[in-house]
């Protein structure tokens, strides 16, 4: 059984499928994901496929500071995604707010809203940085360093 | 033995006898088990002749003598063997069904009499020597199909259907008479083994009888009764489809070859109208939204299926016709029987206001599916070897026009079969529906679907006893020698028939355990939505039988006005009427004016008599 | 009863979040309705809680497509209360920049436009073009996305390559009118899925006040920068892009031929590119008391924007209002009677941006 | 009888079924998408990625949505695989071929039908409506492809009067078997759901098509039906060319390279079109695939 747990756990690093939520974004970010699959980045190359359905996703990026009305969806698709699974903050906005902190309508922190395990600075980051993040996220998840796999692990 | 013959009629005329004298007396659930067992005895009669007649021996048995010429006799063979044992086994699954689906009706005593006499019909029609009681015996099961159908005599609908089932089968039977007449009059007898019938019979008595087969049998263009044959009781319709009356048809086109050596256009002519009609119900099942009517249109074209087999005229036709023909009994029988389940859960069978329904019917469900496996072709059921043994049929004698239509149709055929199931029972529940009211059917119905079902299966699986038992003595009785490479252990296959289709289902059951085990031991999480864009989905309508279908109605609809022959029916209809109408008017004002037209006649008489 | 299928807010053709609720009989769409404001961040209240520095930055995050856009409307308006000349070499820049930014948006589009197709070779083909107009961007201003060119009085940073730039906006041009527009135009399977579907009728297009290439598609010729010329546009002379057809076709092909334009206009104002400063010498802090507004025309079509001061750092109101924000509703008149299969592609033909419709 | 069945249990489950199959096709799906990759400038997934999909799927935990029933959920990506198993043992590849009697085409064919029917069920069974409309697609899908694709089959079956599958490998090469190798591959391109008849699961449309809501292990087991189903089809055609070689090491060769070759055409099919609209299609495959199968005929009842 070792042998299958280990080649699972390497394909998990060598496949992490991404589902994209735009939590109230300016889709400077969103704008920035989109050329990570296109010739220049080619994110297939690290095996990393954007997925329409939450079911089929590993990797759940978010981008934007979270709206009030966005919250839930967001915890939504948390839920959506089968564990285990990683989320990546991806800009400024879920990290902090960015310049829209203060906003009466924003929650501000994806912390708040689910458990993260990546931040990705910048405004927006550059597909490069998206990239590697999803690289590093894929590793977590090989490692099982993940929210996702240490609840399950601990409790 | 020969007494035996006799027997199942006799016990079907019996209980037929004691519904309508104890109908007073007995609760109706009682007359269903009452029924029920009458049925099941009249089986297991037919059954004891079944080792006999393997053994290629007939039956014959004189009933009584009414003249010499014309003996109420039976003659019992191989063809009888196959029908007559669908119309009990079938019938008598359908019986079972009955106790539960119709406890809460009134006037039972007139349905179980009148179903009693249907099966006995359908047995004394096949049983039949003379072709006089044949036609005593299939205007019987016109009559029965008449006063079930319209057992709900207060509805309009009903009626009405019933009418027509009775003006369409009624007056092509004529049909039957007349050719009958004919050969007695050319041959002078009545019995069909008769040597002198076989050298009297020729093209236009064929195509006399083939008319009188062609309206029971639902035939284009003589098909369009049975849509509107569905407004009865669903026991009804079961036994209407599936095993008695559109049977009786399929039977007496059978029974010709067992008379006649047949001339190769009859073939052709065969062939041809059951391609037509496969199409046709095909096509027009496509665009139904009533369950019931959808199935209807789906008998139509399997018979058209079961029509071409026995057109090919080869003994491997024959043998897929005669394999057809029973299996098309077992998996349609189940498919109505699961339809009454489903209106009797939902209160509706539109297909526009069902939906999700597995959920609240998982016995019945289950017993569908299976079922609609087997009409779609599925291997490993009933179904998928009827067809296999059609179009290997169609490939050795060169059809290969059969071959591709009936290739094609079958992909239409899960087009609407697929319609069906998912509309009813997959997919949103419509908002239409009382979900707090549905109930699956009880356990007794529920046996009586999955008995059929399991037939399904199990012939599906060891289509040899079938082939070996069944359809065997069927085909010698039609003539036809038995295909060689047919062996109880291979169906055509010489080493690996039953094995690889028995050894298939065992891998796939003992994987679908070991996986089930390995799934279930994983723990997964609970009360996670569908994901339908991250918010709830919105209220109103859910996508039903019609948006599954639109595109193909819309791409095939000038077929659909080309193809129905109602109108001209109707217009037929209306030209008589008016005819009828102004002659009636002739004839009125001749009568009204009766008094002057003989003082004015008698006026004239005199006059010319005066003046000559 | 028709059933009702939700598009979005989460939809992989959608960048953003964004709803439609689809009425649809078989594939047939009988009705739509449009729910937008999943993106409310407040812009405009924060934009009163902040000095007009910070602004800038605060509306260049309106929207990430079109931020130069919204900087420089914003920009435009505040120099108009306080009487601000913006230097000729720095409203040059601003066109350069602006169409530049026309540029990236148009061909994002169009990139977006063919994923919607299920034309992913295109998509590529686009992107690795896009990639092109990005270098081109962050030569000059060092961002990919927000460039952060605008201030009050004139742009951050100068451009001293005209040359590599010229450079990489004639590849653009060659690329655009050797593939792109070709292929726009002839393919067989494009076409199919393009001509004739999405039909929004001139008078429909007045009726819901659409505005830019939507509009300038169903024969409206409308353009700001024509109009009421700002930064450049006056010197440097402009063609309106106009398609008759009125479908998503004509829509492809006025982006398509405004791409070339833009390139046009970046070549015209690189070559007659004045020198001099680049933007004042002392930015004010508190403006006067007043209130301005201001058009430009983005990507999308015309941007509006008014700024009142009290006379303090702070603006007293800041109104925005964006060309989605019209043009999404026409949605409506264009799907009816459409196939859900076509329903992508025409909600992509407006260009929906919902993140400067929200605000 | 011993033998037999060993014999039909290697080829059920080594080669050419399940573990040979899925490595081919894997190996296909990969050549399918770094073609395309390669074809739009792109670099392309590493060597050998649809297996590491698969195994990623396997490990993760299964979500069940709410409302679905869990015996219709598992069991139906099973009989879809497993069907689709059965078919490729049925396949006469080299070395193949255990399993075959007369007839076998027709079997061949009824289990091939299976994946698609069970998609449809799928859909609707997990009551995304995403699904359901995926599912009507492929309903539609089914009626228009199998017309070329069947009359491909009859036809060849016709001219050599049999419907068992190893006598087509022994059959010399004609242009009837290049226009019904043709056909097959017309019919093919709606089989496997790639452009421009990726229609039932468009992503920009309907968000995954019939499997949204499948996740984890299930989804696994369709990934790796549809591995299987890639191979099959393409061995399928590939066979009708293997008629002329004796060598099995020959024969072998030729058929991965045809096989590949078909990928590779696929590909760029693929990555030259846009998607069409499911009536597009519908007309397509009832114009030209009736025109596909007028020619069949002729070709193999004339030559």
């Amino acid at each position: 059984m070792s042998v299958f747990s280990r080649l699972i756990s390497y394909s998990r690093k060598r496949s992490p499928w991404v589902f994209r939520v735009n939590a109230g974004s300016c889709n400077g970010c969103d704008i920035e994901i989109t050329p990570c699959f296109s010739p220049r980045y080619d994110g297939e190359q690290i095996g990393a496929l954007m997925q329409g359905s939450p079911k089929h996703a590993d990797i759940l990026l978010i981008s934007g500071p979270i709206t009030l009305r966005t919250k839930e969806i967001v915890k939504d698709i948390y839920q959506q995604i089968p564990s285990p699974k990683a989320v990546i903050a991806l800009g400024s906005c879920p990290a902090s707010g960015n310049v829209f902190s203060g906003s009466p309508t924003i929650v501000g922190s994806a912390e708040a809203v689910v458990p993260v395990d990546l931040y990705v600075p910048g405004c927006p980051p550059r597909p490069q940085q998206i990239l590697e993040a999803i690289q590093l996220a894929a590793k977590m998840l090989e490692k099982g360093e993940t929210h996702s796999q240490k609840e399950a692990h601990y409790g | 033995m020969n007494t035996l013959a006799g027997f199942s009629l006799i016990v079907l005329l019996g209980g037929v006898v004691i519904q309508i004298l104890f109908g007073k007396i007995l609760t109706t659930r009682l007359k269903g088990w009452i029924s029920f067992i009458i049925g099941g005895i009249s089986f297991g009669g037919i059954l004891s002749l079944a080792p006999v007649i393997i053994r290629g021996q007939t039956i014959k048995a004189n009933l009584f003598n009414w003249q010499a010429e014309t003996p109420f006799s039976l003659y019992f063979d191989g063809l009888s063997l196959l029908f007559a044992l669908m119309a009990t086994g079938i019938g008598s699954a359908i019986l079972f069904y009955c106790i539960d689906y119709m406890q809460h009706e009134t006037n039972t005593t007139y349905f179980y009499t009148f179903m009693l006499t249907f099966i006995a019909g359908l047995v004394g029609l096949v049983s039949a020597h003379s072709l006089l009681m044949s036609y005593l015996c299939w205007e019987i099961i016109g009559l029965c199909s008449y006063f079930l159908v319209g057992f709900w005599y207060h509805e309009t609908d009903a009626v009405n259907g019933a009418r027509k089932v009775l003006v369409m089968t009624h007056i092509p039977g004529y049909a039957f008479l007349i050719a009958i007449l004919l050969l007695y009059k050319s041959s002078g007898t009545f019995l069909w083994s008769d040597p002198a019938i076989s050298a009297q019979f020729n093209t236009g008595i064929f195509i006399l009888i083939l008319i009188a087969a062609m309206a029971k049998s639902v035939m284009f263009p003589l098909h369009t009764w049975i849509p509107e044959a569905m407004n009865a009781p669903t026991p009804v319709s079961a036994l209407l489809h599936s095993a008695c009356y559109v049977k009786a048809g399929i039977y007496l086109v059978a029974r010709l070859y067992s008379i006649v050596p047949w001339h190769p256009s009859w073939n052709f002519i065969l062939m041809a109208i059951g391609c037509v009609t496969m199409i046709v119900g095909a096509l027009f099942a496509l665009i139904q939204t009533d369950l019931k009517r959808l199935l209807a249109f789906s008998t139509i074209s399997q018979l058209g299926y079961i029509m071409t087999a026995f057109g090919i005229g080869t003994p491997y036709g024959a043998l897929a016709g005669a394999f057809y023909v029973f299996s098309h009994g077992l998996y349609k029988g189940t498919l109505f029987l699961c339809s009454g389940a489903v209106q009797h859960a939902a209160g509706t069978r539109d297909m526009r206001r069902l939906g999700g329904l597995s959920k609240y019917l998982p016995g019945t469900t289950l017993v569908w599916l299976v079922a609609a496996a087997a009409i779609i072709g599925v291997p490993l059921t009933n179904g998928f070897v009827a067809k296999w043994l059609l179009y290997d049929a169609a490939l050795e004698s060169g059809a290969w026009v059969v071959i591709i239509v009936a290739w094609l149709v079958s992909t239409f055929t899960a087009f609407y079969i697929l319609k069906a199931t998912v509309s009813v029972f997959f997919g949103e529940p419509s908002s239409e529906l009382q979900i707090d009211e549905i109930n699956d059917a009880s356990p007794l119905m529920q046996m009586g679907m999955g008995i059929l079902s399991v037939a399904c299966l199990f012939f599906g699986v060891f289509p040899q006893a079938l082939v070996r038992w069944i359809a065997a003595p069927a085909i010698t009785a039609m003539q036809f020698a038995l295909p060689e490479k047919i062996t109880f252990l291979g169906l055509r296959v010489d080493s690996s028939g039953a094995p690889i289709t028995a050894g298939a289902l065992l891998t796939i059951s003992a994987l679908l355990v070991v996986f089930f085990i390995f799934a279930l031991r994983r723990p997964t999480p609970k009360g996670v939505s569908s994901f339908t864009g991250g918010d709830p989905l919105p209220e109103g309508g859910t996508l039903n039988a019609v948006d599954f279908s639109e595109f193909a109605e819309e791409s095939f609809s000038p077929a659909f006005r080309i193809l129905n022959p109602d109108p001209v029916y109707l217009w037929i209809w209306r030209t008589v009427t008016r005819i009828a109408e102004s002659v009636k008017i002739g004839f009125g004002f001749f009568e009204n004016n009766l008094v002057a037209f003989l003082i004015g006649a008698i006026l004239i008489i005199a006059a010319l008599v005066f003046v000559i | 009863m028709p059933y009702k299928i939700p598009i979005g807010p989460l939809h992989p053709a959608y960048e953003e979040p964004y709803k439609i609720i689809v009425s649809c009989k078989g594939e047939v769409i009988e009705d739509v309705q449009v729910e937008v404001g999943f993106v409310m961040r407040s812009v405009e209240l924060l934009t009163q809680q902040r000095n007009y520095t910070r602004d800038l930055v605060l509306v260049e995050r309106v929207c990430g497509i079109c931020s130069n856009v919204h900087a420089s409307t914003f920009a435009m308006a505040v120099e108009r209360i306080a009487g601000i000349e913006v230097p000729a070499r720095a409203r040059y820049i601003r066109t350069i920049v602006a169409e530049l930014e026309r540029l990236h948006s148009h061909l994002l589009w169009a990139g977006v436009g063919s994923e919607d197709i299920g034309y992913r070779s295109m998509f590529m083909e686009i992107y690795a073009l896009r990639e092109r107009i990005m270098d081109i961007l962050e030569t000059i201003s060092g961002n990919r996305v927000n460039y952060a060119m605008i201030t009050l009085g004139g742009v951050t940073r100068d451009i001293t390559d005209p040359k590599g730039i010229l450079e990489g906006v004639a590849e653009v041009r060659k690329t655009l009118e050797k593939v792109i527009i070709p292929i726009f135009s002839r393919d067989p399977t494009i076409t199919a899925r393009t001509k004739g579907i999405g039909i929004l009728s001139k008078e429909d297009a007045i009726a819901y006040g659409t505005v830019g290439p939507l509009a300038r598609a169903s024969g409206i010729d409308e353009d700001v920068r024509e109009s009421m010329p700002y930064a450049a546009y006056g010197e440097l002379g402009f063609k309106i892009v106009v398609q008759e057809s009125c479908d998503v076709q004509a829509r492809v092909f006025v982006r398509a031929l405004e791409m070339l334009e833009a390139v046009r206009l970046i070549e015209e104002a690189l070559k007659n590119l004045p020198a001099g400063p680049i933007r004042p010498d002392e930015t004010p802090l508190a403006i006067p008391k007043g209130e301005a507004t201001a058009r430009s025309e983005a990507p999308r079509g015309e941007v509006f924007y008014y700024v009142a001061s009290d006379g303090s750092d702070t603006p007293a109101r800041v109104k925005i209002r964006t060309p989605s924000f019209v043009n999404i509703p026409s949605v409506r008149a264009m799907v009816k009677g459409q196939y859900l299969a076509d329903l992508p592609i025409i909600q992509a033909s407006i260009d929906p941006c919902c993140s400067c419709t929200d605000r | 009888m011993d033998n037999w069945w060993l014999r039909a249990l290697f080829s059920i489950f080594i080669w050419p079924g399940l573990l040979c199959g899925a490595l081919f096709g894997w190996l296909l799906l990969w050549i399918n998408r770094k073609s395309l990759a390669q074809l739009q400038g792109r670099q392309g997934p590493p060597f050998f990625q649809p297996f590491f999909d698969f195994w990623k799927l396997i490990g993760k935990k299964t979500i069940i949505p709410v409302g679905v029933s869990w015996a219709i959920f598992y069991s139906l990506p099973i009989i879809s695989l497993f069907s689709i198993v059965f078919a490729l043992a049925i396949l006469p590849v080299p070395w193949g071929g255990a399993i075959s009697f007369e007839g076998d085409l027709v079997l061949f064919i009824y289990l091939l039908e299976m994946p698609a029917l069970i998609d449809i069920l799928a859909g609707y069974a997990t009551r995304s409506v995403y699904a359901q409309v995926g599912s009507t697609r492929e309903a539609l899908l089914t009626i228009a492809y199998n017309l070329p694709f069947l009359s491909g089959l009859i036809a060849l079956a016709l001219r050599l009067k049999t419907f068992q599958l190893s006598v087509f490998t022994s059959a010399p090469i004609s242009i009837a078997t290049v226009i019904t190798a043709l056909a097959l591959f017309i019919a093919l391109l709606a089989q496997l759901k790639v452009n421009p008849f990726s229609i039932p699961n468009a992503e920009q449309e309907i968000v995954a098509g019939i499997h949204v809501e499948y996740n984890g292990l299930p989804l696994a087991l369709f990934e790796l039906a549809h591995a299987l189903e890639v191979s099959t089809l393409a061995g399928l055609i590939a066979i009708l060319f293997l008629g002329a070689i004796t060598a099995p090491w020959l024969k072998l060769v030729i058929f991965i390279f045809i096989s590949i070759l078909i990928i590779v055409l696929v590909s760029i099919i693929g990555a030259g079109t846009a998607r069409l609209k499911v009536q597009h299609a519908f007309r397509f495959y009832w114009t030209w695939g009736l025109i596909a199968a007028v020619l069949v005929f002729m070709a193999s009842l004339a030559l």
